[in-house]
């Protein structure tokens, strides 16, 4: 064995801090606020399609270049200028990753909150788990059809980050800190949402949304804005995700992305911000550390099976942990502000 | 012997997920190829062997990314043979570019590939635009007039069809018609109706042939529809490179009908190279079954590969400038590898097939150079 | 204050309310009784905007209440209780008192992450709801999780909930039903007392008349969905049409 | 006929019942009383094994029936109507109806049915429409013909009159009596417990989770000072 | 020409039509008496598909011998699945959410149990050996024994279903539990038995449309998973909850994919790669707009829902 611990943990927790921002958007939206959101992979796209548009159109303006057309015969030219400019122009770079964050969350947004205003109409809650599970294939079909986009089913490559221009190793460290902060962000802000009066709403919209009408609740507005800052944190996600892979392809955005989400969010607890964090983590170690077994038995003479193995084990420990901990590793507090405990001092103090 | 140097090449495959079936031949045809280097390696007391560490891409980008990292950063492994498509490819591209990882890519020909100056090389399988000439001198050659084709809607299948149209009617041929499927389809039975009225509006304005452009799951699929249609049934039918398997004449019903249509298909495997017929005896003898499609590729790549590393040792940079030299100096089991300023394969002569006429195997009738643009039917 | 005319609700073709006209002035309380499926629950539903109406209006304190959604209606001061407690089970006793609470300030995503602008109010709604969670000898119970109650429990706390609002008008469906009899005498008293006091106004359905009786000014009955009579709780008590649905004399 | 011995259940962890020691008559009608939360319910969801029994026994016609379970215990001759979520829902009054006939043979099922409908005309109309969509009394009146309807020879009931006008608890309860003079066993759980006494026999108090009382209801007849020292203390925090 | 083209389409439409009932039956009836979105019924289909192929093989080509075999297997993975899986998540009361998780898992753990045999026998891509045979033909169309098998096979099933659910006991006591789980115990069904029964429905089902569907295209680990969608919105056309309805919505989506698109291909020049998109469009169409799908046609107080 041959492992470079340091590249490997930096790559761990880059899958880490990116999957952890999808987790903690679908355990606001879901754990929280009972919106199953099936469509994570759709959101996270939103902010994977914006990066591929940004970064062949806005990034030549930012950097005052002509215009390459990214697909067809021009594509290993338009290649050579994206590249070309985030290596050489790390401000540009740095301006166009800002901007496609901004971009991409306020489409996804945007998006997300008229998702929500359109599932009113719908007779069962998990309708929309499956409205939004299809719509994320059904925007995944177009764009993979529609060439402007995102070259269609070619992709975009050489979507770097903004780090590149450093190089090697320092260049991913950078990235590292800049996936982690912004994650820490998010889940700073879902954990001091959860714990406040805002949160206790989510929780009654979750229960029974009917009952929260009746008692003053505009459950339309609440739902819509959950879903605005859901898709806005999926999306930011996406773009880290895109510029980590510096390759923009549906291929990436299916199905089973949104079921791995669910799957952290499920393992690490429902409505707990920790849990979802813990569940990203979780995953992340988890897939590293299977792909590892994987190469390490096969070295060993062991066949190719371990490949399969690897996800019956997943599956495996998926079942048993929903089964023995139904709440998750970490599980949801049962009260939401501190006027509990405030209550309890006083009850048990005289 | 404890001085003796091991060097890891990577294998990053699709082992699970739709292309799944790909993956695991592919490894073998790598491991084969290891396996002959390490014995002669030891047999000519050459201190160096070679080791596979082989990561599953899961058939995605991101997974691709995730493979060729585990595989370099658990290993040590610069030198990576794989991965299958060429979205795979560009999903590893990233952080082999960044971290000196030369990816050696059998059998990826997709066009957004093309990239001058990077750590992919993708050498043995020729970009499609070989292939693409390829078909068209066969179809001039044959006498179609119109063509109808069925393609698979990704960039292998959509470039494909687009050069053809553009080679085929640049050789005088007539109309072509387009039908793109998207992958991994349930069925084919919409798109075989279309097909089905495509070659009855065609065959109005000369004699037409079927093309098609897709997996070997996805023909079953469509041959299973097209032969109870009246009206392809009564054309013929060219075929890409993945059909040239056995596993498409298992069916009984499938090879009679390909053979009832004159089915034609163009592959790589060319008997002619000296090294052909020893790789699928010692793979048969191996394994068991002779290697499917693409699988001499596989073999290729690793022994270019690891020919390079033998020459600039097990780093990354050195391989990467070593590469095109060694590779323009190699003869696979299929052909001779020439790099051109992508790095990628700039030779392509195929060897033409069609179903025997026991309907149990393909027979090769032919070839194809598509340096010269010469083409040579023995029958 | 609340003024009800020719209000109908129709399910799929059956009428389950059906020209119903009834008024209730400020500071009263107001009984609404019947045979069950009378349409006393629809009629609630009705008022409180969970049910578009078929046909009629609905008026409170002069603004037309008709088209409103239910949670507009309750930010105008007209508060409601279940017939089965439709409680936020996985909610903690006090977290569901605190809820219906209106215009809070942390009950908005860009201010919640911040404690200093709701938690002096937030301290304020916990100990306004655990008196009157007190009141009805729920206090001890605050952080206990709603599904654990008892039936009795559940049905106390969905009362306490319904004041939570500072509304001006409650509708009460059933309160004491399943209540042990002194607790119920007690909510009764409670209820008066709110009156008293603070000159809130009541409809209140019930089927336990002894109880309901003795603290209403005024009785509606229903019958099949139409109003059958409407009188002082004596005067009810006499009617022989009421008595022949509804006690069955 | 029914005998609870020292039975200590409640729910996971935390124990509701202590102890609690209740002998049940044949032929007699038993009202339960108590408090809110004082674990009548408890008491009755643990006769079926719908919660955590941790000590105790529990023997019905002398044969023990903790841990059989709960599907069977119906075939002992023993229905339950609980206080909540006590019907099928989605489906029809006549549906419903049939459920509980299920072992009984095409003929006889329709018979009984039709006999239930006697018990409670207001249904007839409603046959076919669904539980869900009915009044909450309505509602109370399926699940209390579903209980009868399995001829049992003890029936347990939670609360049947919760929710019903004076007109219908009265019938509910003229129908229960006329079941226990053919020798049902019934035990009732009631919070109206005026009418409890008038109708029930036997009389069991609770309160937190033990018995506090066991007796004939002749002496609250007399003595209205017994009724308010049971049931009036346990309440009210002001006073 | 046109005429030509539609009959041919249609005719497809009606036998993959046919096979998406049969698949999307088995939804319904994990939906509605079990209240379990199932996704792991693609595997329950691909597991049908290759013990068609393993006996197709090694044991008989007879059409019969191989669904009754593909039904009886395909139903004792239901039945474990339901065992180890299904069950103990029902009894911690689980709610839908985690349910489809679970029932994700259990296809994950088939689909690579599958992988690993396919892997190990070089199975994938594989053609149940079940020979095309033309029986009926005219200028325009052939019909081929496949079709004779499908079409009655699926109607004569739904019937079936449909009389099993509505006028049985059994059926009855299904709903029941769908319904309210703790009293169906209280009043003394045998829960256990009757989702026992279910499971072995749904599994047969699942072998018989699976082994059907392979034969009609070709067996491979992810068949099942790549249909499911598709099949999916066929029972949410049918609202979820009605056997007939979720046939006529099968055969709408399978309509919709081959003769609409065909004609969106045709007229709009709207190319087949989008194909994919339209049964789910269908599915966002209707659970907007119509969410009862099309129960409301089969009207009857008996719908296995609220
Ligand atoms: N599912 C549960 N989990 C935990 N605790 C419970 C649960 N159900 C009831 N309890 C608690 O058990 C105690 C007794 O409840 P039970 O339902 O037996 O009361 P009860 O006597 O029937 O009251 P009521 O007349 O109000 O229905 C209550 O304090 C209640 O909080
Ligand atoms: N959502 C609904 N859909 C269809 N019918 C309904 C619905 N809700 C109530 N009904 C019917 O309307 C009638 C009136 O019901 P409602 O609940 O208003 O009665 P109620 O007077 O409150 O009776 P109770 O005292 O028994 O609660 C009943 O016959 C009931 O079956
Ligand atoms: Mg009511
Ligand atoms: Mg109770």
């Amino acid at each position: 064995m041959n492992i470079d611990y340091v590249a490997t943990t930096i790559a761990v927790l880059t899958f880490f801090g990116i999957w952890s921002l999808m987790a903690i958007s679908l355990n606001i939206e879901y754990g929280v606020a009972g919106i199953p959101n099936f469509g994570k992979a759709l959101f996270v796209s939103i902010g994977a399609y914006t990066t591929g548009v940004t970064y062949t159109r806005l990034l030549p303006i930012l950097a005052g270049r002509d215009f390459i057309h990214p697909c067809g015969s021009t594509l290993a030219d338009a290649i050579q200028l994206r590249s070309d400019i985030i290596r050489t122009m790390p401000v540009v770079a740095f301006v166009n990753f800002g901007i496609t964050l901004v971009i991409a969350a306020v489409i996804s947004g945007i998006i997300g909150f008229a998702f929500s205003y359109l599932v009113l109409r719908l007779k069962e809650e998990w309708f929309l788990a499956l409205v939004l599970l299809v719509g994320g294939e059904i925007v995944r079909i177009f764009v993979r059809g529609y060439q402007p986009l995102i070259c269609a089913n070619n992709g975009i490559s050489a979507v770097s980050q903004p780090f590149a221009f450093m190089g090697g190793r320092s260049a991913s460290i950078a990235f590292l800190m800049l996936v982690l902060l912004i994650a820490f962000i998010a889940y700073v802000y879902s954990e001091r949402l959860i714990r406040s009066p805002y949160g206790r709403l989510l929780k009654a919209i979750r229960e029974n949304e009917d009952i929260a009408r009746t008692l003053g609740k505009d459950v339309a507005k609440t739902k819509a804005q959950v879903m605005f800052i859901g898709s806005m944190i999926a999306a930011i996600s996406g773009v880290l995700f895109a510029v980590n892979l510096g390759f923009v392809n549906t291929n990436d955005y299916v199905v089973t992305l949104t079921l791995d989400v669910w799957v952290m969010v499920v393992l690490g607890g429902l409505g707990n911000p920790k849990g979802a964090l813990l569940g990203a983590f979780v995953i992340a170690v988890l897939d590293r550390l299977t792909a590892i077994a994987a190469i390490q038995m096969n070295m060993a003479g062991f066949n190719l099976e371990f490949n399969f193995v690897r996800f019956i084990l997943f599956a495996v420990i998926l079942l048993l942990m929903m089964r023995y901990r139904p709440q998750g590793i970490l599980p949801e507090p049962n009260y939401t502000t501190e006027a509990h405990d405030n209550l309890t001092a006083r009850t048990t103090g005289d | 012997q404890d001085d003796v140097e091991t060097y890891v090449l990577g294998v990053a495959q699709p082992f699970t997920g739709p292309l799944g079936s790909f993956g695991t031949d592919f490894t073998r045809g790598i491991e084969l190829a290891v396996m002959q280097m390490n014995a002669e390696l030891e047999a000519s007391g050459v201190n160096i062997r070679f080791e596979v560490a082989s990561a599953d891409t899961e058939g995605t980008p991101d997974g691709a990314a995730r493979a060729v990292q585990t595989i370099v950063q658990t290993t040590g492994a610069e030198v990576i043979v794989g991965p299958l498509t060429t979205s795979e490819v560009l999903g590893a591209k990233q952080f082999a570019d960044e971290n000196g990882v030369v990816i050696v890519a059998p059998a990826s020909s997709g066009i957004p590939g093309a990239i001058p100056g990077d750590n992919i090389f993708r050498v043995m399988y020729p970009p499609d635009n070989f292939a693409a000439l390829a078909f068209a001198e066969i179809a001039r050659s044959r006498g179609y007039e119109n063509i109808a084709i069925l393609h698979v809607d990704d960039p292998f299948g959509n470039g494909l069809a687009e050069r053809f149209t553009i080679d085929f009617q640049a050789a005088g041929g007539g109309e072509v018609t387009t039908i793109a499927y998207s992958p991994e389809p349930p069925d084919l039975s919409g798109e075989a109706t279309a097909l089905s009225a495509d070659v009855a509006q065609l065959s109005g304005s000369g004699n037409t042939a079927v093309f098609c452009i897709c997996f070997l799951a996805d023909a079953q699929k469509l041959l299973q529809v097209a032969q109870i249609d009246p009206i392809l049934t009564t054309v013929e039918w060219m075929g890409v490179e993945n059909l040239v398997s056995p596993d498409l004449l298992a069916d009984a019903g499938h090879a009679q009908f390909l053979q009832s249509v004159n089915f034609i298909s163009v592959s790589f495997t060319d008997t002619a190279t000296p090294l052909t017929s020893p790789f699928i005896e010692s793979f048969t003898a191996e394994y068991g079954d002779p290697p499917g499609p693409f699988t001499n590729y596989a073999f290729d790549a690793a022994n270019i590969a690891m020919l390079t590393m033998l020459a600039a040792g097990n780093d990354g940079d050195a391989v990467t400038g070593m590469l095109p030299f060694v590779a323009n100096h190699y003869i696979g089991t299929s052909v001779q590898a020439y790099l051109d300023d992508n790095g990628d394969q700039a030779i392509a002569f195929y060897g033409i097939f069609r179903v025997a006429d026991d309907a149990s195997s393909f027979i090769e009738i032919g070839t194809y150079n598509g340096s010269t643009g010469l083409l040579e039917m023995n029958e | 204050m609340l003024e009800l005319s020719k209000v109908s609700k129709d399910f799929d073709g059956l009428r389950a309310v059906s020209n119903v006209s009834l008024s209730v002035k400020q500071g009263e309380i107001v009984g609404l009784i019947g045979p069950n499926g009378s349409g006393k629950s629809t009629l609630l539903n009705v008022i409180s905007g969970r049910f578009p109406v078929t046909a009629g209006r609905i008026t409170f304190q002069e603004h037309d209440i008709t088209p409103l959604s239910p949670d507009r209606i309750f930010h105008l001061g007209l508060g409601r209780g279940f017939q089965d407690p439709s409680l936020f089970y996985q909610m903690t006793v006090l977290d569901n008192t605190i809820l219906p609470a209106k215009a809070q300030k942390g009950e908005n995503p860009l201010f919640a992450p911040f404690k200093r602008f709701w938690r002096q109010e937030e301290h304020q709604l916990a100990e306004r709801a655990y008196e009157i969670l007190t009141q009805i000898d729920m206090g001890r119970l605050f952080g206990q999780l709603a599904s654990e109650l008892s039936g009795g429990q559940m049905k106390l706390l969905d009362i306490a909930r319904s004041q939570m609002g500072n509304p001006q008008m409650l509708l009460l469906d059933e309160p004491t039903a399943g209540v042990a009899p002194p607790l119920a005498q007690s909510i009764f008293e409670h209820i008066a007392n709110l009156r008293q006091n603070e000159n809130m106004t009541f409809l209140i359905i019930e089927h336990r008349l002894d109880m309901l009786f003795n603290f209403v000014d005024r009785v509606y009955v229903m019958h099949m969905g139409e109003l059958l009579a409407h009188d002082t709780p004596d005067e009810i008590l006499e009617n022989a049409e009421v008595r022949e649905v509804y006690f069955g004399d | 006929m029914l005998s609870i011995r020292e039975l200590t259940a409640g729910y996971g962890k935390l124990e509701i019942l202590h102890q609690l020691s209740v002998d049940i008559q044949v032929n007699h009608m038993t009202t339960i009383l108590g408090a809110n939360g004082s674990g009548k319910s408890t008491l009755l969801k643990s006769i079926f094994g719908l919660t955590t029994i941790t000590g105790g026994s529990i023997t019905y016609n002398d044969r023990e029936i903790i841990g059989i379970s709960t599907e069977n215990i119906s075939k002992l001759g023993i229905a339950y109507v609980p206080q909540r979520e006590n019907i099928f829902a989605s489906m029809t009054v006549r549906e419903n109806l049939a459920l509980a006939v299920r072992k009984a043979s095409r003929a006889e099922a329709a018979l009984r049915i039709d006999r239930a409908f006697d018990l409670f005309p207001i249904l007839t109309k409603r046959a076919n429409q669904r539980t869900g969509l009915m009044s909450g009394g309505e509602r109370q009146m399926v699940a209390i013909a579903m209980g009868w309807l399995m001829n049992p020879s003890l029936m347990l009931l939670d609360e049947p009159t919760a929710g019903l006008a004076p007109l219908v608890a009265k019938e509910v309860f003229e129908t229960l009596y006329n079941l226990s003079q053919k020798g049902i066993t019934l035990v009732i759980v009631e919070q109206n417990a005026r009418t409890a006494l008038r109708w029930c026999e036997d009389v069991c108090i609770l309160r937190e989770g033990t018995l506090v009382y066991q007796g004939r209801n002749d002496a609250f007849a007399e003595d209205d000072s017994l009724l308010h020292t049971y049931l009036g203390l346990l309440s009210i925090g002001k006073q | 020409m046109f005429e030509r083209i539609l009959i041919d389409s249609l005719i497809r439409s009606m036998q993959v039509g046919s096979l998406y009932a049969l698949m999307a039956l088995g939804i319904t009836l994990t939906m509605s008496v079990l209240k379990l979105p199932n996704f792991a019924h693609a595997e329950f289909v691909t597991v049908g598909a290759y013990t068609a192929l393993i006996v197709s093989r090694n044991v008989s080509t007879n059409p019969i011998i191989i669904l009754g075999l593909s039904a009886i297997v395909a139903s004792v993975v239901a039945l474990v699945s339901h065992i180890t899986v299904f069950r103990p998540f029902e009894k911690q009361k689980s709610s839908i959410y985690i349910m489809l998780l679970a029932s994700f898992a259990v296809g994950l753990i088939i689909r690579y149990v599958l992988f690993l045999t396919a892997d190990t026998f070089d199975l994938f891509d594989q053609r149940i050996q079940v020979p095309l045979e033309i029986w009926y033909r005219t200028d325009n169309f052939i019909l081929s024994n496949v079709f004779f098998w499908v079409v009655p096979t699926s109607i004569v099933l739904v019937i079936a279903l449909s009389l099993l659910l509505n006028a049985t006991p059994l059926g009855r006591e299904m709903r029941a539990l769908a319904d309210n789980f703790d009293l169906a115990r209280v009043i003394g069904i045998p829960v256990e038995r009757v989702k026992w029964l279910t499971w072995l429905l749904v599994g047969a089902l699942a072998g018989i449309s699976g082994a059907l569907w392979g034969i009609q295209t070709s067996v491979s680990p992810l068949m099942g998973w790549v249909v499911i969608l598709s099949v999916f919105a066929a029972a949410i056309l049918g609202g979820l909850s009605s056997f007939p309805g979720t046939i006529l919505g099968a055969y709408v989506v399978a309509f919709s994919e081959n003769t609409i698109m065909q004609v969106l291909n045709f007229q709009f020049g709207l190319s087949f790669s989008f194909k994919p998109a339209i049964p789910f469009i269908i599915i966002v169409i209707v659970l907007l707009i119509r969410p009862e799908g099309f129960t409301q046609f089969f009207k009857s107080n008996r719908s296995l829902k609220r």
